[in-house]
């Protein structure tokens, strides 16, 4: 653990971009207790206020300022961030269980199993997001949890499809023979040997997916699938804030540069974390 | 003349385990039409120096502290990128170790071999082909007419060693520099490719860096050897004193380790006590005293500078000790 | 060769047939056309006339019978909505979305590509950061705020470029640069990475020793190899683009194919929801089968390994 | 001159009969083609083809029509062709979308080439107004032609260039046969379907007419100094409906308190500013026949919503769900989300649940499975009692409230073409939907609109987007 | 010859790889990596085994340890039929043969700590767990001359020679009765290969190990093999004890790999003399083994 801190320290992007991701989080967690306005209450006569900085810790004002039913945005943001954070990580975690598991047994056990897991990465990839979420909520209805699932499943297939060629070369390699030498089960030699060495790049698939999937959220409140109003979450921010861009560009700016900020922070941790969990690049002892 | 003389090279690399020490202070020159065996512990400096010699040290991480590389009459380490160009591949020619991953998987290896005769010959078109068949034939690769079309993977690892090796010597190099070229190869094979090199030598005087794990192929290929620990020179001379009479300790434990020829009569093989220095915290020293078992508190505390012994003139050792008169001590003490 | 081809096909085809079997039985969950189709104050007795107008009263096996053994003689069925033949109505769509999809993709190419190599080659210079933060931006940013934003630098404020639809090469101009920057994003990481792999390597250092200019280390040793990620990410995103990039084409009001599926959707209009995606799922399942080929075209190995 | 008119979609088909749809297809076919009677922005109802109209009877109506009219073919527009047309959307066999408007109509008696007569088998007193979205197909024409794809004009303009999905351009038909003139020379509509993109297309000229523009918009538009923008009442009543089907929607008290707990004019003022105008108690805005001028909205009074909740005795320990279609009426997730704010303020919890609107659609018309609260607009084309209240009436599919004396005055309202005995009836109707309060009356939506300063151009609140209905500026 | 009953005996093993339809080529050529293929290994012995490379000496490895599924032939362990087992039921000769891989670097996982990776075998087979398994460990990395505290290091803060000491721990942790060295040493520098090849004997001395030793170094082999076999194109062509075999090469292909040996003397400089041109003798597939002294078989074909 000390380690950890001292390396991070020690990269300039990795400790900025853990220090914002804390920041966010650490937001998250506690905004229950920063007195912030209600978030799903609005005062409709303050609708679409700007951004005012003026008497900044008077009770009414809004920094950032108010959505179009005259809900405080930053109180929005930040308690919005809760359910993003939490349905996005969900989902790409989610959907790299399952497509780095995938990815491995089809890079692995090869054959049949790879062919057939492969063309039913092209059979999702050609039906339509928006269809995949209307089926979603057809067969289970409007609910997070099957945001998560929705999101999920557009996402393993860009993990499995890269997992599997990191794995047809790992394969060849001589210490999962030399696994299957002393015996070990294949389940053994997929989840001890060859996981591991593909945790890099499923890390960055991650890293990319997440901003993908913040935004997709918004795709999905416009099927009525996504995070129900007046709940806030930074995708139906988005959304519902569409409208109001050229009048009101702080009702989607905003949640656009939250958006923005988590996946830079994600990514330049995520760089770092990759390094660290090297054990080639992290020979400092 | 020496076609190639190195002055004072150091080079270290920033790694996040501190810097390694890989090449310290390192000096020697190579005369034309010389062949020079560098023989050495894994890790001292061999590939490294050569890389640094001709720019295609990784740089970050690597980094030449630094030094002279005076190659006829001209200082490789301050040229510019483009004229350091010009020579790489036709003044001089290089072949690298691993021929599984040293050539192109998706082109051709003619075109890789036409790559380096069109950049530094004038020969085009048929005279360009007949050219590339001819080294294809000159290096053993049957039917070279055909073979030119294919790619790395359809040849055999032997096969691509001497396509490497034809690579290196196509534009007739004046200096030629191989690292550990023939380590994956068979016996059969790797004496064909030492033939070439002598053949080589003999038609146009080509000079040869030979680096290698293999005694016996300096013992075979090189006028001088040059033993290499930690970064450094340990002992350098012509191959007849080094090989008998050795002065270095290191250079005696090398040439003990290699086990008898003829009926088996030992029932261990000697072996150098210890382990390779970590050159991120290179000793103070010598950098083989501490596996060094006549090493001296000097050995320890010093670096012996590089000097002349033995009656054979050229014959250097960096030590501060006498090894021949260790020897004998010990020999008596045994007896 | 034949062999080969004919295999792939194969499954290409089992693999048109899922997709189109999935959204098939997808779609008929989803709900009723005839509800939607006619006027507020239709009687049920109308909505049940028109549902077996539309073939919509017989059971599903029969009716997926049925649209199978017309989909195999190409006839989608006339479209709910527009009471034409679906596919026609889908293929109308089809220059633009392709037009579009294209542009977007050969702008996105060039521009990751020298992004994505210099950010290289200039592994850790300010330059390769500046490149890489915007990279980041471009993925991050949602298009419709981009799309708006440029609409209204450009179309409005500006005055040099149409606010949207379809006709001249002007209308393209800012459609194709939205969706070009997140393609030239996702290009220029995904070739930084690669490129940054491929310079480690030993043939790197053979091309280098040999004395070869700059130029053709890069384009013929470097370049060459680190295609294959990119020519994988090529064909994900060209499909992505040819099934409609459905918010840049409803923010710029770009008649294409992604936007006609959604009103499909919407609207339940089942003919045109099953023909666009046969046609997406086939045209996707070909760009697939085109990269296998160009896989070995660009690779000597994998052409060996088939 | 030249006109261009923004549309949020594309339109489907060329078929007149082909689409119910007012403000999309209908608006463009409506230059093509020609109707017996055409609706003024006012709403009044003019003459086109016909020339005079009276109903002869309570199942007759009898139509005059223009002499000499023809289609750009040289067919000829007569009384024949209307009688063809009429049978053509009441084919029992082979019925069109727009079948289920002439349900009433039992057949058509040709008098004379400029004269006929329409029966119906019930008196149908909206039916002129009906015939004002019913254009006529050249029957020959349509006899080896395509007209789902094609068109033949009889009217002021003829197509001149089509591009699906994103433009149909029109020119004047030089082969009309009435007295209106084309005032302009093309008249385009083009596709804009996001609300941004289309303010922008305004702003930048490249419109001239632009509908559903949020309200706090407006006034920017209107400053930018190059377009004006404003809104007028349109026909469609907001209100959140009670499936009174499910407890405890079936409370009386319950619904009235619900009644009493939204502040309708703050929705108006603050949401729509200004520009929303809030329901009398009804779902009948003033330009509806059968608007009863007499009634006032419920008070917004949250203390006696209170009071009368206890009195309901309903339970509210469990949130209601609250549909609500996406993206489908002005701002209506916005309102959705203030009116659950204001349930919420005396006790009432609700949950949320968007649903994009065709699967809204799904439950409210087929399932037959609305939740107990959800958005609703809605109008009717007539602008009629007879129609928007039916909406409402016992064993109707779309009612979900069964009220007995309601029924009877409805009833009694379209027994009838004496519009003093209807008008009464309906006055009564709406009292007793205002007590029983099936839904929460909220406001009628704003019709939105902003157009270039090139043209000049009356507003309407029905759907339609003409361009007859504008002048160049000049 | 042996007098010790056989551990291994190998019959007639084949594999082959390629064959089918390619996308550019009508036909992909069969490489015949291995062909006919036969010897047997006594308990405690090393064979040597050497040859062109590619003529099929790994291929020959794994094929014995059922890395790979022979085309045909047989493997006995210990009499018992290893060819025709899979899976479970080849569990427990998995305990009793391991490989020693060429390349240490790739032989490592490089992101499992080197101690783990040794105990790995005896978790497989439950052979010991806890705090037994962490003494045996430590037990086997003093026994190939690594300090134990090296156990939670990663392999790639190793030298090449510690590295394959950890592949030979991990080979030797279930105490085989066989082993396939694959070129261990090829890799290594004088001083590390000399400390290998102690280890190899040492071991040997305690275990009672049997070899199957790859190399190219036929120095080495001649001090280490108490047999040697040599490989061309998939056969083997000529087999004999060792002593044999560098006094009385038969066939020329093992004539002319003994002429190439360089020897580490410069006055002993090896005359250049044209090699056999292997193209032009591959052995032709009916070609038999013939005992030309006891225990010395040559592959009987005509040469060139
Ligand atoms: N890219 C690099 N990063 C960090 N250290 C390096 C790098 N390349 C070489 N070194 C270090 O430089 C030193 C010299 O390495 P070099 O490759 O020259 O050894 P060598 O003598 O060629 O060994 P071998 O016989 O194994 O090839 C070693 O300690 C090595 O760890
Ligand atoms: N997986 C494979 N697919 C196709 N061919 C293979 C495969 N493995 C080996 N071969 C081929 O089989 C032959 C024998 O290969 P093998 O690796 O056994 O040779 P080797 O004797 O170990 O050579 P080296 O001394 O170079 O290690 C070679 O021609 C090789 O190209
Ligand atoms: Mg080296
Ligand atoms: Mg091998």
């Amino acid at each position: 653990m000390k380690h950890f801190f001292r390396d991070l320290c020690r990269s300039k992007a990795g400790l900025f971009g853990a220090v914002l991701l804390a920041i966010i989080v650490l937001l998250a967690l506690f905004a229950p207790l920063l007195h912030l306005p209600d978030p799903t209450r609005g005062d409709l006569r303050a609708r679409l206020a700007g951004p005012t900085w003026s008497g900044l810790f008077s009770p009414g004002a809004h920094p950032l300022g108010t959505d179009e039913v005259g809900r405080d945005i930053l109180s929005r943001l930040i308690h919005g961030s809760r359910m993003t954070l939490m349905v996005a990580s969900t989902a790409v975690v989610l959907g790299g269980i399952v497509g780095t598991f995938l990815g491995i047994l089809a890079g692995y056990k090869g054959g049949l199993v790879d062919r057939i897991l492969m063309r039913l990465v092209d059979i999702q990839l050609a039906i339509p997001l928006m269809l995949l979420a209307l089926l979603v909520v057809a067969a289970l209805g409007p609910s997070i949890t099957n945001v998560v699932l929705v999101l999920a499943l557009t996402s393993w297939i860009r993990y499995a499809r890269i997992i599997r060629a990191q794995v047809l070369s790992l394969r060849e390699r001589e210490f999962v023979q030399s696994a299957r030498a002393i015996g070990a089960s294949t389940l053994r030699i997929m989840f001890l040997h060859i996981l591991p060495n593909v945790l890099t790049p499923a890390l960055v698939v991650g890293t990319l997916e997440l901003a993908r999937v913040i935004i997709m959220d918004a795709a999905l409140s416009f099927l009525g699938l996504g995070v129900q109003p007046p709940t806030p979450s930074w995708g139906r921010m988005l959304a519902d804030g569409r409208v109001y861009l050229s009048s009101a560009w702080w009702t989607v700016t905003f949640p656009g540069l939250a958006i923005v900020l988590t996946v830079l922070s994600v990514n330049l941790f995520g760089d770092w974390l990759r390094d660290y969990f090297d054990p080639k690049t992290r020979s400092a002892k | 003349m020496a076609l190639l003389e190195i002055k004072n090279l150091t080079v270290q690399f920033d790694t996040p385990g501190g810097v390694v020490h890989a090449v310290n202070d390192l000096s020697y020159s190579v005369e034309a039409g010389e062949t020079l065996g560098i023989v050495g512990e894994s890790g001292s400096g061999k590939s490294v120096h050569i890389l640094a010699l001709l720019g295609l040290l990784p740089t970050p991480p690597g980094r030449i502290v630094s030094g002279e590389a005076w190659f006829d009459g001209q200082n490789l380490m301050a040229m510019s990128d483009r004229a350091l160009r010009e020579v790489r591949g036709g003044q001089i020619g290089m072949v690298f170790q691993d021929p599984m991953s040293s050539l192109n998987p998706v082109l051709t290896v003619g075109r890789q071999l036409k790559e380096v005769l069109v950049r530094h010959t004038d020969l085009r078109g048929r005279a360009l082909k007949d050219r590339m068949v001819e080294l294809l034939d000159i290096v053993g690769i049957p039917h070279p007419e055909a073979r030119l079309s294919q790619y790395p993977h359809e040849f055999s690892g032997g096969m691509r060693q001497r396509v490497m090796i034809a690579i290196g010597m196509a534009c007739n190099p004046r200096l030629l520099i191989a690292d550990e070229a023939t380590t994956a190869l068979d016996v059969t094979v790797q004496a064909q490719i030492l033939d070439l090199v002598r053949k080589l030598k003999e038609d146009f005087g080509t000079t040869v860096i030979w680096i290698t794990h293999d005694m016996g192929v300096v013992a075979e290929l090189a006028d001088t050897i040059q033993v290499m620990y930690g970064g450094r020179i340990m002992e350098r001379g012509p191959v007849r004193p080094v090989f008998h009479d050795p002065r270095s300790a290191y250079t005696w434990g090398l040439l003990n380790s290699l086990p008898d020829e003829g009926a088996r009569t030992q029932r261990r093989l000697y072996q150098i006590p210890g382990s390779p220095p970590n050159m991120a915290k290179p000793p103070a020293g010598d950098p083989f005293a501490p596996r060094n078992p006549f090493a001296t508190e000097r050995c320890r505390a010093e670096v012996p500078p590089l000097r002349e012994v033995g009656d054979v003139p050229g014959h250097k050792v960096a030590a501060w000790y006498d090894l021949p008169a260790l020897l004998a001590a010990q020999k008596e003490e045994t007896q | 060769m034949t062999g080969f081809i004919l295999r792939r096909l194969g499954e290409s085809l089992l693999a048109v047939w899922g997709v189109v079997t999935i959204v098939f039985f997808v779609t008929r969950v989803l709900g009723d056309p005839a509800a939607l189709l006619l006027p507020i104050g239709a009687s049920p007795a109308d909505i049940a006339q028109l549902r077996s107008q539309l073939g919509l009263d017989q059971p599903l096996i029969v009716q997926y019978g049925q649209f199978l053994l017309h989909a195999v003689q190409g006839d989608f069925g006339m479209s709910f909505q527009h009471s034409r033949p679906a596919m026609q109505v889908v293929l109308e769509r089809l220059p633009a979305t392709a037009l579009l999809a294209f542009t977007a993709i050969a702008f996105g190419l060039i521009i990751g590509g020298i992004a994505g190599s210099v950010a290289a080659l200039k592994r850790g210079r300010a330059i390769e950061l500046v490149v890489m933060a915007v990279a980041l931006l471009g993925q991050a940013t949602p298009v419709f705020w981009l799309g708006i934003m440029l609409i209204l630098f450009f179309g409005v404020n500006m005055g040099w470029l149409p606010t949207g639809g379809y006709g001249s090469w002007q209308n393209l101009v800012l459609p194709a640069f939205t969706l070009a920057v997140f393609v030239s994003a996702s290009i220029a990481r995904l070739l930084r990475s690669s490129m940054l792999e491929i310079l480690k390597e030993d043939y790197i250092r053979t091309a280098k020793a040999k004395g070869l200019l700059r130029s053709t280390v890069f384009f013929w040793h470097v370049a060459r190899n680190a295609l294959i990620p990119v020519v994988t990410m090529t064909a994900i995103l060209t499909g992505e683009l040819l099934g409609g990039s459905v918010v840049t084409e409803t923010v710029f009001s770009w008649p294409g194919i992604g936007r006609l599926i959604i009103q499909a959707i919407e609207a339940k209009d089942f003919p045109v929801i099953q023909a666009g995606i046969t046609l997406i799922a086939t045209i996707f399942v070909l760009i697939n089968f085109l990269v296998d080929l160009l896989y070995g075209i660009l690779d000597p190995r994998i052409r060996a390994r088939r | 001159e030249d006109v261009t008119i923004a549309q949020t979609s594309a339109i489907n088909t060329l078929d007149p009969h082909g689409s119910a749809s007012v403000g999309l297809d209908l608006s463009v076919l409506s230059h093509i083609y020609p109707t017996l009677i055409l609706r003024a922005p006012d709403y009044s109802l003019q003459p086109s083809l016909a020339t005079k109209w009276e109903a002869v009877d309570d199942l007759t109506w009898k139509f005059t029509l223009h002499p000499g009219a023809t289609f750009e073919n040289g067919e000829p527009l007569d009384a024949d062709t209307v009688a063809w047309n009429i049978k053509r959307v009441t084919d029992k066999e082979h019925p069109t979308r727009i079948s289920s408007w002439f349900s009433q109509v039992s057949g058509v008696n040709v008098i004379s080439p400029t004269e006929f007569e329409i029966k119906t088998s019930t008196p149908y007193p909206a039916l002129p107004a009906q015939l004002s979205m019913f254009m006529l197909l050249p029957p020959k024409w349509t006899a080896d032609h395509n007209p789902v794809t094609e068109t033949m004009s009889g009217f002021l303009y003829k197509v001149s260039d089509y591009v699906p999905g994103d433009h149909i351009t029109l020119v004047p038909n030089e082969k009309y046969w009435g007295e209106k003139k084309a005032q302009f020379d093309h008249v385009t509509f083009r596709v804009i379907p996001e609300t941004a993109s289309r303010i922008a297309a305004l702003m930048a000229g490249e419109v001239d007419l632009i509908n559903k523009v949020p309200t706090n918009e407006l006034k920017r538009i209107d400053d930018s100094g190059k377009a004006h923008a404003g809104s007028v009442d349109s026909t469609r009543s907001v209100f959140i409906k009670f499936n009174t089907e499910k407890p405890p929607m079936d409370n009386k008290k319950f619904r009235q308190a619900l009644n009493y707990a939204v502040d309708k004019d703050l929705i108006a003022d603050a949401l729509f500013d200004g520009k929303a105008t809030v329901s009398t108690c009804q779902v009948m805005t003033p330009d509806y026949f059968g608007y009863n001028p007499d009634l006032k909205p419920y008070a917004y009074d949250p203390a006696k919503a209170k009071e009368l909740i206890k009195e309901s005795g309903v339970d509210l320990s469990q949130p209601i769900e609250f549909e609500l279609p996406t993206s489908t009426y002005l701002q209506g997730e916005e309102v959705t989300q203030a009116v659950a704010q204001m349930f919420q303020d005396v006790g009432v919890k609700t949950d949320i649940q968007s649903m994009e609107f065709g699967t809204y659609l799904d439950k409210y018309r087929k399932a037959h499975d609305l939740g107990r609260l959800s958005l609703l607009g809605q109008a009717w084309p007539t602008m009629d009692a007879d129609g928007l209240l039916t909406l409402f009436k016992p064993g109707n599919q779309y009612s979900y409230w069964n009220d007995k004396a309601f029924d009877e005055q409805l009833v009694a309202g379209n027994g009838t073409t004496d519009e003093a005995k209807r008008k009464e009836a309906y006055k009564k109707a709406t009292e007793i939907m205002c007590d029983e309060a099936p839904v929460v009356f909220l406001y009628a939506q704003p019709a939105t609109y902003g157009y270039s300063d090139r043209v000049k151009y009356t507003p309407r609140g029905d759907d339609w987007m003409r361009a007859f209905d504008m002048t160049p500026a000049q | 010859m042996t007098t010790s009953p056989p551990v291994l005996e190998v019959n007639g093993l084949m594999r082959s790889y390629g064959g089918g339809k390619t996308l550019f080529r009508k036909e992909k050529p069969v490489i015949h990596a291995i062909n006919d293929v036969s010897f047997q290994i006594a308990e405690g012995e090393t064979l040597g085994l050497v040859g062109e490379s590619g003529s099929g000496k790994s291929t020959t490895g794994r094929a014995v340890l059922h890395l790979e599924t022979p085309d045909a032939g047989s493997v006995r362990f210990r009499g018992q039929e290893l060819t025709t087992l899979a899976g479970k039921a080849l569990k427990p000769y998995r305990r009793e043969m391991q490989m020693i891989f060429q390349d240490p670097y790739s032989a490592l996982n490089p992101r499992m700590k080197v101690g783990r990776f040794v105990a790995e075998p005896m978790v497989v087979h439950g052979t010991e767990s806890g705090s037994a398994l962490q003494d045996r460990v430590a037990e086997l990395f003093r026994l190939v001359g690594l300090d134990p505290a090296f156990m939670s290091r990663y392999p790639h803060e190793f030298s090449g020679g510690q590295r394959q000491r950890i592949n030979i721990a991990r080979a030797i942790a279930l105490k085989p009765a066989f082993i396939v060295a694959d070129e261990p040493i090829t890799a290594l520098d004088v001083s590390i290969q000399a400390q290998i090849v102690n280890l190899f004997q040492d071991l040997q001395d305690q275990l009672g190990l049997a070899y199957l030793f790859i190399a190219h170094d036929l120095s080495m082999v001649r001090y280490l093999c108490s047999r040697v076999a040599v490989m061309l194109r998939g056969r083997i062509v000529e087999i004999a004890p060792t002593e044999q075999i560098f006094s009385d090469p038969r066939h020329p292909y093992t004539q002319s790999l003994l002429a190439a040996i360089p020897v580490p003397d410069p006055d002993r400089r090896r005359p250049p003399r044209p090699p056999f041109d292997v193209s032009r003798n591959i052995p032709p597939r009916e070609a038999q083994m013939a005992e030309v002294a006891p225990g010395h078989f040559v592959l009987d074909h005509p040469i060139q």
